[in-house]
């Protein structure tokens, strides 16, 4: 972590599920025009923590959160910007892909209709999502076919388009490639590494390769703490912690 | 503009509805009971009437709801309970399986007047029991069956298979994987939804007006092939056809609260038994 | 067996019910149990063997003697009292009483106000009783009418006398057992009947009147006992006899008319 | 015991059940043959389409007039008067306790609704004629409040609990997914609830209203009591109504067994039957076609 | 497949789901106090197959079986042997623990009081079933307790221990350890590796380690036809098939 732009931080970031603690003094800076990802045992507190950067833990009454989270300078919680903005500014792909519904032009449309996007510009902003999505060339032909019956990886890329037509600042993923094959992956992969030029990304996987070939930086998260954080090389050729190395090697998670 | 407007319908629509909702509930049973209590008393539930129904009790009426609503479960509660045993445990997934579940939940769905007109056909007049108990528990019961069948199986789909094929595993027959490891599980299931079909039929009017429901009967207790009174034909009747319908008034609130009280005490010991069952789970 | 059902008419319901109840004191090994709907339902219950007395207010017609024929029921008929079907207005009803052609034609739907009649211009509310009561079949066949459609059918007599109570513009019609007798605190107008231009107006109240058979809607209190049951039933029948039994019967407001 | 008498056993239990099952099966077959019996009998007598078509209802007539038009245009008038009441509010309420309302006052307000569904018909009834009628009449200048409105707002309040529980589900049901992704593209809670979440219970939503439906066509004593039973064809919602069910009802008792006129009072029944027959299946259609969707 | 005693086996064996054929022309055979392992990718029929030998299709309606299933020279399903025999005889332990709903102790009390064991010989076996399962010490003071508040890998256990108090002669597992902890993992495969000497004992099992550590045979499955079987060392250290070598070496699956 050296002196790049931190676009998203946390200082101090705890969270209760009830009595339960699931994030512990949880200190992160996410670099602008960055991939970071954030990698530990399943259960360690990475979708949660994520989540608390786009505010999604605003829907469950018994999540308590206490810390600063900053995008840029703002405090995303205490601030003057409402949840709303905050979820405006920063996109989410979800684990399984999740898109409404609806018509594919619909999924995107929705977003842009909401956030009073007028009716003029909305074809071409949806045209260039999906564009820059790698999806156009798949769907051109049939926009209003029910995004259901697109197949995993169609819809995880729509996902994704649905979240950059409304041109957020960061992008954070939920472990987009669990549910899909190779191909789909590869695909996915080259299109993180290409949004990247725009957007700030926080990516999280289970899969050591894929943070190898496409992070810049990686998190390693365990038990609701971050153990290490550093350069992607780094943490998997030379971690500090023992327990890092030990997880990246695979012996355990 | 709209957008200013936005919380306002939001909160207003959804606030007036809820609001309206609790608002028939609490009307309802504050009239009931703010008109009903003053009718209450020992002898309100211990006595016959009397003075041709402008005094006295509504002791017939409640042994032969009780009675009625006895029969009802000795009716359908073995025949449901066994009917969704064969549907669910025994029985393949076949079309006509699914016929038959499809015209379960459908007869649930019938009006209650018409399980009336077939109690009336079918026991009154075709199995020559006359206007009487065992007619009306008979065609309550029929009216049951389909509930009972439904909240049956829908328990006893709850039990995992793993628990089956654990009781298999170690030897176990069919049948006694059912009788020791699937009914035990399923049994709080059951007994709700047994408690809450039996508490809708305490409530019925419809199918017994012509199978055995009597204006008044000068025994407190009758026989099976007796007619007998109920709750809610009583209330019925005084409300609309006894001669002084001003008079018996407070009789007929006295009679619509204790019919009330004693359908919310079976619903209450349904939400009981969930409640327990949860706390286990 | 000592269970009696007894069913029908609701003129005679209330009546029924105190007559049980009296008769439980005396007969204790007695139960009898009572329903009403109409007299058509007691005379149904006759026909499907579902009644030991189908209590009515009406005579049996040609097409129900036939079918009890047909079905091979033989039957016993007692009259045991007398009744004065009223004619109820709300309280405020301008007029005490009425003439039989205007009735008529209130009755019938001729008259869709109260204007010909009273020269209020309201419409006219008939409480009437469903098809199968003995009341209704007996006033369409005393007026030779068949009644309005809009007339509302209620479920028993006493749904009428609640209706009128509140109803300005409403007439409706019952037996006499469903309105005080020599109370002044009548909840209800009783009319008095002009059965003829000219003649004295009568009141269904009127004991003597109707002793004479001067009232114009006055009919015997039919029960109808299948002989098979008559065994059963003789003791509440000569309960119904009795002093106590004739007293009940004045009490709840009908007549007795020695024949 | 021996494994012998053991297997024994288990095959008589199942023959039992089977048995038993089979029987309750045909027994409720039965109900529908009768029905159906019966109302071939009475289309002996009386044409279908006389039946279906004729304007009025007076079986005691003489000549007597088997035409049910009026009474099914009664049913309609109040089942429809009922829902127009019952399904927003439904709906609404629905809404409010999915996706508004604290876990505790949901756990409040859930069990008294259910509470509501189980107060007898007669109750409801009874309150019709004493409370409700009356109010009706004062406030509409009318003479009397027996009429369809009256039978509509009490049945509105009788089909509530069905269409609210159910829709409920329906709400509940909907991927907790949907609502992220509406989140995550900066809708607010409102917006998520009318044009993701409600759209995507589209179907259980119809299934509620199609089982609302039905039980308001099916409802007995509710009309008997409270709408004042005037056979004449019904002209608005002030005038006294006289339903299919209530019709059944009132003349059922007076009939002889085995005449045109007990025939006629079956047809109904089959009528009725077949009205709620239809709105369960369009509603399980929709109840089953929004597990499927559930479970994709 | 030297020539050890064969103990459990099953010839042209064929198994369709309605319309639909999970199992082609099986024939696999099981030796005698020898631990098999059935490896396969998901879907391949693994568990199906197992099920065979112990007639648990019996309770599915649709699925329709062929072919010959031998315990010693008696067979499964035509021959004098009830399906109640059959499961006394041929013990399963699950994929996911199903203790009944009662006591630890009732749970293997169950099995005996259907199996007339008499009542006084009862509480020995027990206890001894609890030990060889290696479970006893961590349940002996509250037999009482409801087994469904046992932790994940001592229901496992407990499951085991209601199989072997009936001493089966065969004991059946289905991925015993798929849903448990490494911790876990290792006691359950030690009970494995010692309940050898007195039982045969088939395995599925997803984890490759864990079939080199305990099977002496291998046994490779996919689509329903069994591709390659021998000696663990054989088919994980030189498989014939070029299908098998693929998929021990984690290249798909
Ligand atoms: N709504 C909730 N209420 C209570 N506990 C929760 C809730 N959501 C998550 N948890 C708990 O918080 C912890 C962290 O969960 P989280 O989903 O963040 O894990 P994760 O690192 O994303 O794991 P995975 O890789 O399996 O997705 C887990 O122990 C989980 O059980
Ligand atoms: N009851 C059933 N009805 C229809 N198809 C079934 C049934 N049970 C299993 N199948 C199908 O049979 C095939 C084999 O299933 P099986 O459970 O044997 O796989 P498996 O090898 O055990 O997989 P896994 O490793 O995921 O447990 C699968 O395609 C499955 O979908
Ligand atoms: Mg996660
Ligand atoms: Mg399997
Ligand atoms: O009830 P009725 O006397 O009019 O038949």
């Amino acid at each position: 972590m050296n002196n790049e732009h931190i676009k998203l931080s946390a200082t101090d970031a705890r969270l209760w599920f009830g009595k339960k603690q699931v994030l512990k003094n949880v200190n992160v800076a996410f670099p602008e025009n960055k991939i970071t990802a954030l990698i530990g045992p399943s259960g360690c507190g990475k979708s949660t923590l994520l989540r608390c950067f786009n505010r999604m833990h605003d829907l469950s009454a018994d999540a308590r959160i206490t810390g600063n989270f900053l995008l840029e300078d703002q405090d995303l919680y205490r601030g003057n910007l409402s949840a709303t903005a905050v979820r405006r500014r920063i996109g989410m792909v979800f684990q399984q892909a999740n898109p409404f519904p609806k018509s594919i032009y619909e999924n995107i449309n929705y977003g842009l209709k909401i956030n009073d996007i007028s009716k003029e510009e909305r074809p071409g902003i949806i045209e260039n999502a999906l564009k820059e999505s790698y999806i156009w060339d798949e769907v051109k032909d049939d926009l209003q076919k029910p995004a259901t019956r697109l197949s995993g990886g169609q819809q995880q890329r729509l996902c994704i388009a649905r979240a950059v037509a409304l041109r957020p600042e960061v992008i954070l993923m939920d472990e987009p490639c669990s549910a899909l094959d190779p191909i789909s992956t590869s695909k996915i992969e080259e299109l993180i590494l290409k949004l990247k030029q725009d957007y700030t990304i926080v990516i999280v996987t289970h899969n050591m390769q894929q943070a190898q070939r496409i992070a810049d930086q990686t998190v390693f998260m365990y038990l609701g703490e971050i153990i290490e954080a550093g350069s992607t090389r780094q943490i998997f050729n030379d971690p500090q912690a023992e327990l890092t190395g030990n997880y990246v090697q695979g012996h355990f998670g | 503009m709209i957008k200013k407007l936005t919380p306002v319908i939001e909160w207003g629509t959804l606030l007036l509805s809820t609001g309206l909702v609790c608002f028939f509930l609490v009307a309802i049973l504050w009239d009931l009971i703010s008109k009903g209590a003053p009718s209450l008393s020992w002898a309100f539930i211990s006595t016959s009437p009397t003075d041709g129904m402008t005094r006295g009790g509504i002791l017939p009426a409640i042994i032969g709801t009780l009675l009625l609503t006895i029969i009802t479960a000795l009716v359908a509660a073995p025949f449901g309970i066994c009917c969704a045993i064969y549907l669910n445990e025994y029985a393949a997934d076949s079309w006509l399986t699914r016929i038959i579940r499809a015209s379960i939940r459908n007869l649930a769905g019938v009006p209650s007047i018409i399980y009336g007109l077939f109690g009336l056909a079918l026991f009154v007049q075709g199995l020559q029991m006359g206007t009487s108990l065992v007619a009306a528990g008979l065609t309550l019961g029929l009216l049951s069956l389909p509930y009972i069948i439904i909240t049956t199986e829908e328990a006893l789909r709850r039990v995992p298979n793993r628990m089956r094929e654990a009781a298999l595993a170690v030897g176990a027959t069919q049948f006694e994987s059912i009788r020791d490891v699937v009914l035990p599980s399923a049994v709080p299931g059951m007994l709700t939804g047994l408690v809450l079909t039996l508490s809708r039929a305490a409530g019925e009017t419809a199918p017994i007006l012509f199978t055995g429901v009597a204006f008044y009967i000068n025994k407190p207790a009758g026989y099976l092939n007796q007619e007998f009174m109920t709750l809610p034909y009583h209330l019925y009747m005084l409300s609309t056809q006894h001669q002084a319908i001003e008079q018996v008034r407070p009789l007929a609130y006295g009679t619509a609260l204790v019919l009330i009280i004693l359908v919310f005490l079976l619903n209450l010991s349904a939400f009981y038994i969930r409640y327990q069952y949860s706390k286990h789970e | 067996d000592k269970s009696i059902k007894v069913k029908g008419s609701d003129t005679e319901v209330n009546l029924a019910v105190s007559l049980a109840e009296n008769f439980y004191k005396v007969h204790s090994d007695f139960s009898v149990a009572i329903s009403g709907g109409g007299s058509g339902l007691g005379i149904a219950s006759l026909l499907n063997g579902q009644t030991d007395i189908a209590n009515s207010s009406r005579p049996l017609n040609s097409e129900e003697i036939e079918l009890l024929k047909a079905k091979g029921i033989a039957i016993r008929t007692v009259i045991f009292a007398e009744d004065a079907t009223a004619f109820i207005v709300h309280r405020d009803f301008p007029l005490d009483s009425i003439d039989v052609p205007s009735l008529t034609r209130i009755l019938n739907g001729q008259y869709k106000t109260w204007k010909p009649v009273t020269g209020q211009d309201m419409a006219v509310n008939i409480y009437g009783r469903q098809s199968n009561s003995g009341t209704h079949s007996f006033i369409s066949k005393k007026l030779n009418i068949q009644f309005s459609r809009d007339a509302k059918e209620m479920n028993g007599s006493a749904q009428i006398v609640e209706g009128i109570k509140r109803d300005k513009s409403g007439i409706g019609y019952v037996g006499a057992g469903y309105i005080l007798h020599g109370g002044v605190n009548q909840p209800v107008k009783v009319l008095k009947i002009t059965s003829k231009k000219g003649i004295k107006s009568v009141s269904p109240l009127d004991t003597k009147a109707i002793a004479a058979h001067l009232y114009y809607f006055q009919r015997p209190l039919y029960q109808f006992i299948p002989i098979t049951s008559w065994n059963k039933v003789d003791a509440f029948i000569d309960f119904e006899k009795s002093a106590a039994g004739q007293k009940i019967i004045t009490e709840s407001g009908y007549y007795i008319i020695p024949r | 015991m021996k494994l012998a008498i053991r297997e024994k056993t288990d095959q008589a239990a199942k023959l039992l059940f089977r048995m038993t099952g089979l029987m309750v099966i045909a027994i409720l077959a039965g109900i529908f043959l009768m029905l159906l019996w019966n109302t071939g009998a009475f289309f002996l007598k009386v044409k279908p389409f006389d039946f279906i078509t004729g304007t009025q209802w007076n079986p005691s007539g003489n000549p007597a007039n088997y035409g049910m038009l009026p009474l099914l245009v009664s049913t309609s008038l109040v089942t429809f008067g009922a829902m127009c009441i019952a399904i927003p509010l439904g709906i609404g309420t629905a809404a409010y306790l999915s996706d508004y309302a604290g876990k505790k006052l949901k756990s409040f307000l859930k069990p008294a609704i259910e509470m509501l569904a189980s107060v007898p018909s007669v109750a409801i009834g009874f309150l019709g004629i004493v409370v409700l009628g009356p109010g009706i009449a004062r406030m509409a200048g009318q003479s009397n409040g027996l009429n369809a409105l009256n039978g509509a707002i009490l049945l509105a309040v009788m089909s509530l609990p069905t269409i609210i529980t159910v829709t409920q589900d329906a709400l509940e049901g909907v991927p907790n997914a949907y609502k992220e992704a509406s989140y995550s593209v900066g809708a607010n809670r409102w917006q998520t609830l009318i044009q993701v979440t409600i759209p995507a219970a589209a179907p259980g939503i119809l299934a509620a209203v199609m089982l609302g439906v039905g039980r308001a066509i099916g409802e007995t004593m509710t009309v008997l009591m409270a709408t004042g039973n005037a056979s004449a064809f019904p002209t608005g919602f002030f005038h006294s109504v006289r339903t299919m069910t209530a019709t059944i009802a009132i003349e059922m008792g007076e009939v002889p067994y085995q005449t045109t006129h007990y025939y006629a009072l079956f047809a109904i029944a089959a009528v009725l039957f077949l009205m709620t027959l239809l709105v369960n299946i369009v509603g399980e259609h929709y109840v089953n076609k929004y597990r499927k969707y559930q479970a994709s």
